[in-house]
């Protein structure tokens, strides 16, 4: 083909993988700053919290997931240190008794079926398996979401990348094991 | 520099081309696929921790023992409590969606409360001697009946109507070993399910039926009859009248009669169920006790029958269809009414009932909102006391017939039920069975609290059987005589009293399989020359409306089986008849 | 799907019927609507379009009174063992069979609704959203958390209570047990029937209620000849109603049930 | 204006009806097509609530309608098999109008395929998540496939164009197209073949419904290799319908009679053959097959409206008497016969589908069932139409913009020839 037409051609190519490379990610989801800039790492280092401390297992061993304001406000009825985000996080919840309405990350489409007692009780699996060094960060990062699905970028993220919740993760790691037999094992 | 058309072409293409090397295509189809998981309109069902909480049903006299599963306080699951002594674990189809009752659709939810009142205490000023203030209660024997009789007494002229239930008579299944039936519908809403089912081994069932009804089609024996025919046949089996003459009336055959009541004879005791023209056997109907009451309650007014009630004499009535119930036909109610701008207040949860006739349809709390008793069923040979506990919380603005009752007839009452409690704890009469831990301990060794508490929390007080039960005897209203010519209105009615409350999931057995008769519709032999499922218009001398056929071959020819919804049973008196013509 | 898988005692979760003892009461349909999140019935829909995981048929002898005799045959998905019908045709492996429990599972969210399995199931039992799911204002409060609700345009049916089976395994779990063992638990229209007439358990434990009574002789199971293996099995001491399991007979009873 | 622009698009030599006349003849089929769309519409935005279909009628029209016009599209592929690879050369008067009858036939279908489902978002998981025993798999596959290679073979005809291939790169194009078109021919008939018979295995397969089940070889039922029979025997009929029809609308002669004549008889021969195995598969599953399954097979007929008479209508009346037409020369010669035997050969192979979607349905399978009826939507039935007035347009508009009839110039000059031969030269 004559240049004429080659470099329109390969300009186009050019501005598509750059659109789709770098624009689309960013478009597609939506970002959302969780209520309180919490510190996992304060909290592990200072309280000397591990994670079952607040994410607790309910007696009928089901998992409670994030803890509700009251288990915070037993510690944080008053202030315990000086960071701006307690304050803020005791003015704005604790005093007026307000749940914060925390995003969570890992939060599965409504369709799964997760059990922490299997995984965690069961198959002695680690928190940061799945969830990262969470436990260890000093600040939240933002909750993005799918625009079209809805649905939270972790349980998004390619196979294999930190806190990659994608259902490959699950059968990479369910295979693994010779422990995937049908749909409703983990569906809902 | 100036492009060309076809400088464009090749971009556009360049970049199809390109784009198909980024996610941005593959992503776009995945998510689209993503989305249609959860487009708009499908919920997302709440989650938390998952409790198990227990009361007791109040949607029919059975009151069967509930364990609610639910989500924090939310009930989401019912189910029967297994091992209890008398309901024993089962749950007919209503009970199992009662949670579903506070989201009725069309659900009355405010009323005039204040203007009601007003004109309550109106009409009982105005209220001339011969005329009379009157509480019709659709669920007698409960603890607010007592309350609605103690509230008519402290009113000068003040009526306690009720249908007539006799709560001192119980029906012992366990001592018969036949069960003559007349159109009771023994194995599908009478009685308590789990001790029918529990006891069904033990009798044989014979089912007199002018319709295949779903207890004809499980009895040992169906007897088809011509509606209206039933006391022949039972004068008949009691030698009153000759066989021959109940042969000609029921479409029996006399050796088919004789057969029976030779059956009957050999195959005691025998339980008739539906007739007081024929004797049950002794043992088989027992005289129960009365649930013990404080004794300041005992000064009430007795129950009077509507009937005996002088046409023209209620200025004010005060209706409590809060719990379904039995229903009467309004044109009986409305006779009995005077003249002269009557007051009608009702408390009900939806328009269906007579808040289509009342001057005001006050809104109330219903199961599982409102706490409320159940008096014993009719086949539980002890006295018994079961609260409806409640599990959710009423919507705001709803109002308590019994304390609306009270106070307009100036009567001062305290937490009736908790007092009824402390009555029932200080006979030391019976037992405490709770739910939770399936205990029975003796009312003796538990505290008056602790008594109250078991009950709020799932428990039930059970009577001990009465030392001799001494015989007593069942009362049925006997069915009225044919009062039209055939040829006017060629069909005779026979109502099923379907328990539904509208409640939304039972479209499963109505609408979407046909498995019962869905409120609102008739049942009519396929020869009747209608097609099934089309519309058509139901008539009687008290009226006309428009209702669903069904065709069902269990339905003789000259016979309309009618779904008793209270706009239906309002044109069908006993015995009445009717036509049905394509709408 | 995999096969290195673990070694598990595999299951077969079946159910024994007791048609005598059902009395048609709608129990149990209900309580699997309940616990299954099924939306109560669009105005339009009729018992050709409803949703009815489980759905009593009233069947009759064909014969006159007094000789006419009728039966309640509650009808769920039969979870066919062999040669599942459904499970071969779905185009993209929304439907498949547990090798764990036996249960014939179907995904909402993978079925994009060609409803080639309903033309496949000889037995009905697949059912098909012809409408968006719909409850009345408030009524989502009492959805049941442990079964996704599927929306417009997909099928779905009878899983066993699959939900109640999540449950008793987390149960299990929590409690230490080891996950190569099947787990109790009791679905909902089990549960339900007031009657007891139906009865759940694996039935490859000998021990089990179902295999003994699947094994007596007054026990069948639907259109046996199709080989389809069910594991459904319906018990009854009248010959008629035994005659059911058979294919349709032209003429032998007029009306046939409503449903 | 308008008038000018539409003659430059127009091949030479041949003639076309005025515009005005033309836009005349396909307004009502555009009328019909924006309704059938609008029907389409409803049921994608409302859902399937729009149809009477059921639970119990989980397919309906469109399936039959599907599993029909693929059948008639058959032509397509068999032509160009004949043509290319098998070196019929008569058959190159018709390739063209064959591939566009294919195309309209299978994009006709996907179309409607894309409404009768669902949730039409999740299509793509067949292809992402396929499940390989399903026959509907094999045929999700195939179709797509041999629909690309239709649109690819339509190509060439459009670039053709006395306006387009002004454009030097177009036909440089569409040069290397023509030489692919033998591989393409060849792709096409292969995937033909298949999705034709996976068509068929569809309900050959369903255990579950003995009147559609059939034994056969390895994982394929008789109807597999029935319904790719029945399919390249109707495909020559059709095409033979279609030439005569635009033959009798457009009052021209497009093709040699020699050419309608040989398509009868290919058709002919091919529809004895199938009438035969049709014949011996109905013996082997009514006195093997069925009865296996607990199914005796007289049972099947005594549900009315569906009594055995429907088996004499399929195999004889639309099976036999069609492929005796079609294979005496002496009937074949006249264009009455000819075309009523092709016209019962694609009703017969209608027939067949419909019996096979629709009656197997309807049939109860429980004791305890009823017969069904069902009849069609007005949105069913609308969709259906657009499908139909989707053919005729998209026929109409190439038939007279591009060369689908090669010999149409060279018959127009020897009718010339014929009445006024002094004018030849003036052409």
């Amino acid at each position: 083909m004559t240049p004429g037409r080659t470099i329109p051609f390969l300009a186009g190519v050019a501005v598509a993988l750059g659109a789709g490379w770098l624009a689309f990610p960013r478009v597609i989801y939506r970002s959302r700053p969780e209520p309180v800039n919490f510190s996992h790492k304060i909290h592990a280092d200072k309280a000397g919290a591990k994670c079952e401390d607040c994410h607790a297992f309910r007696d009928d061993g089901t998992f409670a997931g994030l803890p509700t304001l009251d288990k915070c406000a037993g510690c944080h009825a008053a202030p315990m240190g000086t960071t701006a985000a307690e304050k803020s996080f005791i003015d704005n919840y604790v005093t007026p008794n307000r749940e914060p309405q925390w995003a969570a990350y890992a939060r599965q489409p409504e369709n799964v079926s997760f059990s922490h007692a299997a995984h965690v009780k069961r198959a002695k699996m680690a928190c940061q398996t799945c969830h990262g060094n969470t436990g260890a960060s000093d600040t939240l990062r933002p909750y993005q979401i799918d625009r079209i699905s809805g649905y939270s970028r972790d349980i998004w993220k390619t196979p294999g990348t930190p806190h990659g919740m994608k259902m490959a993760d699950c059968v990479a790691c369910h295979r693994g094991q010779g422990l995937e037999h049908s749909c409703l094992d983990c569906h809902k | 520099m100036n492009t060309t058309r076809r400088q464009v072409l090749m971009f556009a293409g360049g970049s199809a081309v390109g784009v198909l090397f980024t996610p941005a295509p593959w992503r776009l189809i995945t998510d689209t696929a993503l989305w249609s998981e959860n487009w708009p309109g499908i919920p997302a069902p709440a989650r938390g921790e998952i409790r198990t909480r227990f009361t007791n049903c109040p949607l029919c006299t059975a009151g069967c023992a509930v364990r609610a599963r639910c989500v924090g306080d939310q009930p989401v699951e019912l189910a029967g409590v297994g091992g209890h002594p008398f309901s024993r674990g089962a749950l007919c189809p209503f009970g199992i969606v009662g949670h579903h009752l506070p989201y009725l659709p069309g659900r009355v939810k405010e009323g005039p409360v204040k203007e009601a009142a007003a004109a309550a205490a109106d009409g009982i000023a105005k209220c001339r001697s011969s005329e009379f203030v009157a509480t019709l209660d659709l669920r007698p024997g409960r603890t607010a009946s007592w309350t609605y009789r103690r509230a008519m007494k402290a009113i000068k002229n003040g009526r306690y109507v009720a249908p007539s239930v006799d709560t001192q008579v119980a029906v012992d299944l366990s001592k018969a070993r036949t069960v003559l039936s007349f159109g009771v519908p023994v194995l599908d809403g009478w009685g308590t399910p789990g001790n029918v089912n529990s006891a069904r081994a033990g009798f044989r069932l014979i089912q007199i039926d002018p319709v295949e009804s779903r207890t004809a089609s499980m009895a040992d024996r169906w007897l088809r009859v011509r509606p209206g025919s039933e006391d022949a046949l039972a004068e008949a089996l009691a030698g009153q009248i000759p066989h021959a003459a109940a042969a000609d009336a029921s479409g029996l055959t006399v050796s088919e009669i004789a057969a029976l009541s030779k059956e009957l004879e050999q195959n005691g005791p025998v339980l008739v169920l539906g007739s007081s023209q024929l004797e049950s056997t002794a043992g088989t109907v027992v005289a129960r006790r009365e649930t013990p009451v404080p004794d300041e309650w005992k000064k009430a007014a007795p129950a009077t029958a509507l009937a005996s009630l002088p046409d023209r004499s209620v200025r004010v009535l005060l209706i409590d269809e809060s719990m379904p119930g039995g229903y009467l036909p309004w044109n009986a109610i409305a006779r009995k009414l005077v003249a002269d701008n009557p007051v009608v207040v009702t408390f009900a949860c939806s328009r269906e009932g007579y808040a289509r006739h009342a001057n005001y349809a006050l809104p109330v709390g219903v199961y599982p909102e409102v706490a409320g008793d159940i008096p014993a069923s009719i086949d539980s040979v002890a006295a018994a006391f079961r609260i409806a506990a409640p599990l959710v919380s009423p919507p705001h603005g709803t109002v308590n017939p019994e304390a609306f009752i009270a106070a307009a007839a100036g009567l001062s009452i305290g937490d009736t039920l908790r007092e009824r409690a402390d009555a029932i704890h200080k006979s030391g009469r019976g037992t405490l069975f709770t739910y939770a831990d399936r205990k029975s301990q003796a009312v003796k060794i538990v505290t008056a609290d602790d008594f109250w508490k078991a009950l709020n929390a799932g428990g039930c007080w059970i009577d001990e059987p009465a030392a001799k039960a001494s015989a007593a005897r069942l009362t049925f209203a006997a069915p009225a005589q044919q009062q039209v010519e055939e040829s006017e209105l060629p069909l005779a009615i026979v109502v099923t009293r379907e328990l539904a409350p509208g409640l939304p999931l039972l479209s499963k057995v109505y609408q979407e399989s046909n498995l019962r008769l869905a409120p609102g519709r008739v049942a009519l032999n396929p020869a009747c020359g209608l097609e099934d499922g089309s519309p058509a218009v139901f008539e009687t001398l008290l009226g006309k409306c428009s209702v669903g056929v069904t065709l069902d071959s269990g339905i003789p020819p000259g016979v309309v089986q009618v779904s008793g919804t209270p706009a239906l049973l309002d044109l069908c008196g006993d015995g009445a008849r009717a036509k049905v013509v394509r709408a | 799907m995999t096969s290195a898988n673990k070694p598990i005692r595999s299951a077969r979760y079946g159910m024994t019927i007791d048609v005598d003892r059902c009395s048609g009461c709608g129990a149990c349909i209900v309580a699997c609507a309940v616990e299954n999140n099924v939306p109560p019935a669009h105005e339009g829909a009729t018992d050709r379009k409803g949703l009815t995981w489980i759905r009593v048929y009233k069947v009759d002898n064909g014969a006159e009174y007094p000789d006419r005799r009728t039966a309640f045959v509650p009808v769920m998905c039969q979870h066919c063992g062999n040669e599942t019908p459904c499970v071969h045709v779905c185009p993209q492996q929304a439907v498949d069979i547990d090798p764990a429990t036996g249960v014939v599972g179907e995904m909402p969210q993978r079925c994009l609704g060609c409803r080639y399995c309903m033309a496949a199931c000889p037995y009905h039992a697949r059912y098909f959203n012809w409408w968006d799911p719909a409850w009345p204002a408030g009524m989502e409060k009492t959805l049941n958390p442990g079964v996704t609700p599927r929306m417009r345009g997909v099928v779905e049916k009878c899983n066993l209570c699959h939900g109640r089976w999540h449950a008793a395994k987390e149960a299990a779990a929590a409690a230490g047990k080891p996950d190569t063992e099947p787990v109790e638990y009791t679905p909902a229209c089990v549960e339900a029937c007031p009657a007891g007439a139906i009865h759940f358990g694996d039935l490859n434990d000998p021990a089990s209620v179902v295999a003994k009574e699947a094994a007596e002789t007054e026990s069948f199971r639907l259109l046996e000849k199709l080989n389809t293996q069910p594991k459904i099995y319906y018990r009854s001491r009248n010959s008629w109603v035994r005659q059911i399991a058979a294919a349709p007979r032209p003429g032998a009873g007029k009306e046939k049930n409503r449903g | 204006m308008a008038n000018q622009v539409d003659k430059q698009f127009i091949a030479r030599g041949v003639s076309r009806c005025s515009a005005p006349r033309f836009l005349l003849w396909i307004a009502p089929w555009a009328a019909l097509l924006v309704f059938g769309l609008y029907a389409a519409a409803l049921c994608l935005i409302k859902g399937l609530n729009q149809t009477n279909m059921d639970n119990r009628f989980a397919f309906g029209l469109w399936i039959f309608l599907d599993l029909t016009v693929i059948a008639l599209g058959a032509g397509a592929f068999f032509t160009g098999f004949l043509l290319y690879i098998l070196k019929v050369d008569e058959l190159r008067s018709v390739i063209n109008s064959a591939v566009v009858i294919g195309l309209v036939c299978y994009s006709g279908a996907v179309c409607v395929l894309a409404v009768d489902v669902g949730q039409p978002l999740r299509a793509w998981f067949t292809f992402w998540y396929p499940n390989v025993h399903s026959m509907l798999t094999e045929v999700t596959f195939c179709i797509s496939c041999y629909l690309t290679v239709l649109a690819i073979e339509y190509v060439p005809i459009v670039l053709r164009n006395r306006k387009l291939r002004l454009v030097p790169s177009f036909l440089v194009f569409e040069f290397e197209l023509h030489k692919l078109i033998y591989v393409l021919a060849g792709v096409g008939t292969f995937l033909s073949f298949f999705h034709q018979g996976s068509l068929g295995g569809l309900y050959g397969v369903l255990r579950g419904r003995p009147f559609a089940f059939r034994e056969g070889l390895a994982v394929w039922p008789s109807t597999f290799f029935l319904f790719i029979l029945s399919a390249t025997a109707v495909g020559p009929s059709f095409i033979l319908l279609t030439t005569w029809l635009a033959q009798k609308i457009s009052r021209k002669r497009l093709v040699r009679p020699e050419v309608l004549q040989l398509l009868g008889r290919i058709s002919g021969t091919l529809l004895a053959v199938y009438v035969l195995a049709k014949s011996i598969d109905t013996l082997v599953w009514i006195n093997r097959t069925s009865p296996e399954t607990g199914f005796p097979a007289w049972q099947y007929y005594s549900w009315k409206p569906f009594g055995s008479w429907i088996l004499v209508a399929e195999i004889g009346v639309c099976g036999l008497l069609p492929a005796l037409m079609l294979l005496a020369p002496k009937l074949r010669r006249h264009t009455g016969w000819l075309v009523t035997g092709a016209f019962l050969a694609c009703l017969g192979v209608a027939l067949n589908r419909f019996v096979l979607t629709v009656q197997t349905l309807a049939l109860p399978t429980l004791s305890f069932d009823r017969f069904l009826r069902y009849t069609p939507s007005w949105q069913e039935t609308g969709t259906f139409l657009a499908v139909v007035a989707y053919g005729v347009l998209v026929y109409s508009f190439s038939f007279r913009y591009f060369q689908l009839f090669p010999q149409e110039r060279d018959l127009k000059l020897d009718a010339l020839e014929a009445e006024e031969p002094e004018l030849v030269g003036r052409y």
